[in-house]
């Protein structure tokens, strides 16, 4: 779960992170009133959870509050990669001796969490390490021990901090690692890390990607979490409260499958035979009538669905309990596009004489059903 | 011959008085694997299909002879449920649970290491040596005894493709599922060591997907060390799109890193024979003959 | 730092273990007021720091709660081993189906904590070890992951415990693990723990000795750790504010030495001989003139000493720093207990000078000032 | 010979830069030990007692060819110089400091074991090997040479008896405090293993107090192991009352447990040469012909 800048910071703050003087805005008048407190240059930022805001114009400037008021109401009606945009964080404009780049990451290939940083910040690092990768310090943190403070002061020291400096660095790092392991965060980033004139560190932008699979542990993000998130399509709002593993594509041939790798080669088929695939659709493992009823009814009733592929190897899951279900759409609401089924596996006979009973039929091979499914959109 | 698992297999189950612990227990012994008790805390005393049911590991080994664990304890608990098998001296330990945090696996696999025990998973489907023993809930009939181990982060895509090379006639020694979450015990490195040193195996099938960099450095290691058995691979998610999750945590592209095609690029560049599509694995293998033989 | 049975017990609750409904009172009256609210038999007990109150009736039993008031002013005029009883703790009596001993230690011959458990509570635990060893299980928690579920639940099952009761105790067992894990407790011990009619498990009483050592990241007891403890004498806590080790023992030599093995050594040497020493006393590696006079004047203060000895192997310590502390003392308030010096190692001869000028002479070896020291007191 | 530390040894000083660390740096560099370097976090690029001074251990490792540690810091950062000094590869790693909190030493302790490396005290006065090294805060000038192990609870005890020793003619190979704490590196049996694997010991010394049972677990090891070479013993606090701590944290008899007495009586069931008195260590040494001799 992404957690909004202002979230993040929120957060950061209470554990003695230190972040630009401001507040979070959900309309113009109270985007003025913040910059009259706060004074100074302000910035305006669009609150989304996509990336990219800078580019699409969701960051602006201003001198005085009735600006701010004036770039708020600008940013409060943009859209952003199709996320509209709800809240403003305004803060002060924080003056920069140099711009650092500070990231706390799962590093799968290690089994660890790994620190990032540069002396390079306010870029797209991503971009700083393909060109110059020396300029990104990469750290692997212990997994049982974690970032001890000789860690911290080991990146300070190479990215050229000295003295007391160098415990202002490490103190500000460990505490993004804190926040990692007590919000159990797949990332802490902040790109800019501003270096005050003062010393102190700021983290002028804060990114937190709090883990899914973690938050039975976070009370405080259960309600928030069930949010619809402005990522998630109104499709896949409505297939992921069904229980499905739901992802919404570009094209126009709808994919039902059972098991993540096979939905996704089922996708790859369509493909490499030319057609687009809708979606991504996993019904899981021992699915049954219900769950694929559901995802038939959801697919086939967007708009954009031209033909529906049902490719279905049964193990756990029984071929008869998938039947079923297409079947009961079938007399519930009727079958709206063209379907095209594969299904073997557990229960493939009795599950074959109820599709048949409908007068439907399955296909054996998924290669041969995918180039059907693809020839039936082309027609 | 195979690797992890097989006729000398003497499995515990944690978890077997649930639902899925108890429908896959009955699978398991169906297809003739040796599990030999079941834990589940509270529930000591009692029978589960069958099964002498413990409230603790260390309390099943004092009545059994255990050497294994499979794990369907729901995910808040599977990190200490992992430990605690791994305290018993249990290897492989099997974690079928899916949706463990992140850190939880971590930890664990760090806690494994440590102590020279091998976890399979988490999320996963677990393992299968054709014919002897199966620690996992994949359908047992797709699989038959010959010489291909397989590695897959997948669950049905492996036994699709299973089905058909078994239906080509290709059989196998080991199969089994590293798992689809960011963090798992065993990466395609450490299957690509097992099955080097398996007198049993003489081909080697990865089945990767999109996110991480587990195929490439696979690649890699395939390359450097100069791999003395044939490999072929298979990558799902060519068609994802990059910063949405398929499904598994893991199979995620992240920026530019982890597409298909860069995968299936390191993996060519190593030798590897790659499929385009499932089906074509059988082709390649049949048409290629084993550098060993 | 050993905490009072009520404050153990409110650190206790807040961590979700059960205690027996009850307050601590510092007058009868309040005594009285607590019986009143809480109902049923009451219990009152001297909260004292020193083991053995029950035997010295600092433990009465009340079933009004004019009875308590009266049994509250017999405990509270009491002093226990040395120790005055300025509290009492007022509790509702449970009704106990079984009572179990449960115990956290520090277990050092393993380098790990140890949870010592037994289903013979209520009574003196180590008789019960000697007397039948296998009626107190010992189970050994790793240094690094500490307890887990699953060690607890072997040990409530040990103790007899099955399903949901076994639950309960494991959720106990793991309570009183992180109050040791969360408090830096050396010990964390309750005997009795116990067994409601209901099943709920109850820590009837409960000793934490907190780790000195770790007072510095519990700011909730620095506070309470300066308070004269009632253990320790009116000399001791006089000396350590000084910043002397110091304990106070029976006889009438006084002992000052430095390191904490040559004081027990000088001790042992001394009663080996037929005397008696009154205290030991460490002025520390590298001792300078003031810590020697300090401890000096302190000893030769008390009544009680009638000789004082003073044992230096001067390694970091200066044999000179130390003949200037004693020599300081007998210039500015004479020396009034006779004295014996031994005082060898680091600017020994600079030493003896400023002893010499002062008329004073040091002694080499160990044994034979032990020898003269006891000779002046049996002279 | 000796054991743990010689003239191979390269120590850097932990905490080099505060009144203890700077005083006994020097103080070692006179008695000939070899210090490369010193750390202290914030004060890289200095230097101190005409030593480099580093913000890191692992900054001083690119620098100089370290294998050891001393290590002077204040308590509260103790544990994590223990572990920086051990992730880099160094062994000894003396520790000095006292009053470090015992939760803080344990987990130390174990992290030192499950990586090979040896941690001595804390709380310790250090080890030297007469005539090569010292790390630690010991006058030097008190040892000679010779075949006798030194293992001790305590600090100027030990000074005193390895006075009385030299005094008398009886010189030392390599002499260590294992520390006054309840939980410490190496303990009487860790270092009885030491001494017998070292051909330039022909006796092992134990100076052992109140408190604990390290003295009892030695000499049921002493029993059990036939061990091979003389063993002598002093056993400090038969005078000290129970539940009171007499300075070390570790000094302090619990219960029935931990007496001076307890302990005199195993050692002397394991036919150790026990001392009544400090002096008298030389007397039973001068008596006893070795039986290795």
């Amino acid at each position: 779960m992404k957690l909004f800048e202002y979230e993040a910071k929120s957060i950061a703050q209470n554990l003695g992170i230190n972040t630009p003087r401001g507040a979070v805005a959900s309309t113009s008048e109270e985007a003025r009133d913040i910059h009259k407190r706060i004074g100074g240059e302000a910035v305006i930022k669009a609150q989304v959870l996509v990336a990219g805001r800078g580019k699409a114009g969701g960051i602006k400037f201003a001198s005085k509050p009735d600006e701010t008021r004036d770039r708020a109401t600008e940013i409060l009606n943009m859209t952003i990669k199709g996320e509209r945009v709800k809240k403003v964080l305004v803060e002060q404009k924080a003056a920069a001796k140099k711009e650092l780049f500070a990231s706390i990451v799962l590093d799968r290939a290690n089994r660890c969490q790994t620190v990032l940083a540069s002396d390079q910040g306010g870029v797209d690092i991503e971009e700083v390490a393909r060109q110059a990768p020396e300029k990104v310090l990469r750290h692997r943190l212990d997994p049982v021990f974690g970032m001890r403070s000789y860690d911290a002061r080991l990146i300070a020291l190479k990215l050229g901090y000295q003295g007391a400096q160098q415990g202002t660095f490490t103190d500000f790092l460990s505490n993004l690692y804190r926040l990692s392991v007590i919000y159990d965060a797949e990332l802490v980033e902040s790109n800019p890390v501003i270096e005050m004139q003062d010393g102190r560190f700021l983290a002028a932008d804060l990114r937190v990607i709090v883990d899914d699979n973690s938050l039975f542990r976070h009370p405080e993000f259960q309600e928030r979490s069930k949010e619809i998130s402005s990522e998630v399509t109104a499709l896949e709002s409505k297939a992921r409260d069904n229980g499905l593993a739901f992802v919404e594509l570009d094209g126009d041939i709808g994919i039902i499958g059972n098991g993540a790798g096979l939905v996704m080669a089922t996708l790859d088929l369509v493909k490499q035979y030319g057609g687009k695939p809708a979606n991504f659709c996993d019904v899981g493992g021992g699915a049954n009538a219900e769950h694929v009823a559901t995802a038939l009814q959801i697919i086939q009733g967007a708009d954009k669905v031209k033909a529906v592929f049902v490719n279905i190897l049964a193990g756990i899951t029984r071929c008869d309990e998938v039947a079923k279900g297409i079947v009961d759409v079938k007399k519930v609401m009727g079958l709206k596009k063209p379907l095209v089924i594969r299904m073997v596996g557990t229960n493939q006979e009795e599950g074959r004489k109820i599709l048949q009973s409908a007068g439907l039929t399955a296909m054996d091979k998924m290669d041969e059903a995918a180039r059907l499914v693809v020839s039936k959109v082309a027609a | 011959m195979a690797v992890l698992i097989g006729k000398q297999t003497r499995a515990i189950v944690q978890g077997i008085t649930g639902n899925q612990g108890s429908f896959h227990t009955r699978l398991m012994l169906d297809y003739g694997t040796r599990i030999v008790a079941g834990v589940t805390p509270g529930k000591g005393g009692t029978t589960a299909v069958g099964l002498p049911v413990f409230d603790t590991v260390a309390a099943a080994l004092e009545k059994t002879d255990a050497n294994a664990s499979i794990i369907f304890v729901p995910a808040p608990f599977a990190k200490e449920a992992g430990m605690e098998a791994i305290d018993a001296g249990l290897t492989p330990v099997v974690i079928i649970t899916e949706m463990i945090p992140a850190r939880d696996s971590m930890i664990l696999i760090e806690y494994a290491k440590n102590r020279g025990a091998t976890i399979i998973g988490p999320n996963t489907p677990g393992i299968i040596t054709a014919g002897e023993s199966k620690l996992g809930i994949m359908p047992g009939d797709v699989f038959k005894p010959g010489k291909v181990g397989l590695g897959s982060r997948s669950g049905t895509l492996t036994y699709e493709i299973a089905a058909s090379l078994t239906h080509d006639g290709i059989g196998q020694s080991t199969c089994l599922g590293i798992g689809g979450d960011p963090f798992t015990g065993l990466n395609f490195v450490d299957v690509l060591k097992l099955f080097r040193d398996d007198p049993g195996t003489d081909t080697v099938v990865l089945i990767g997907e999109i996110g991480g960099s587990a195929e490439e450095d696979a690649a890699n290691y395939i390359r450097d060390t100069k791999y003395p058995k044939r490999v072929a691979a298979y990558i799902a998610g060519r068609a994802a799109p990059p910063g949405k999750r398929m499904g598994h945590a893991g199979a995620i592209i992240t920026g530019t890193e982890g597409t298909a095609d860069a995968k299936m690029k390191s993996l060519r560049e190593a030798d590897v024979l790659v499929a385009e599509v499932p089906s074509e694995l059988s082709r390649l293998l049949l048409q290629q003959v084993s550098p060993l033989q």
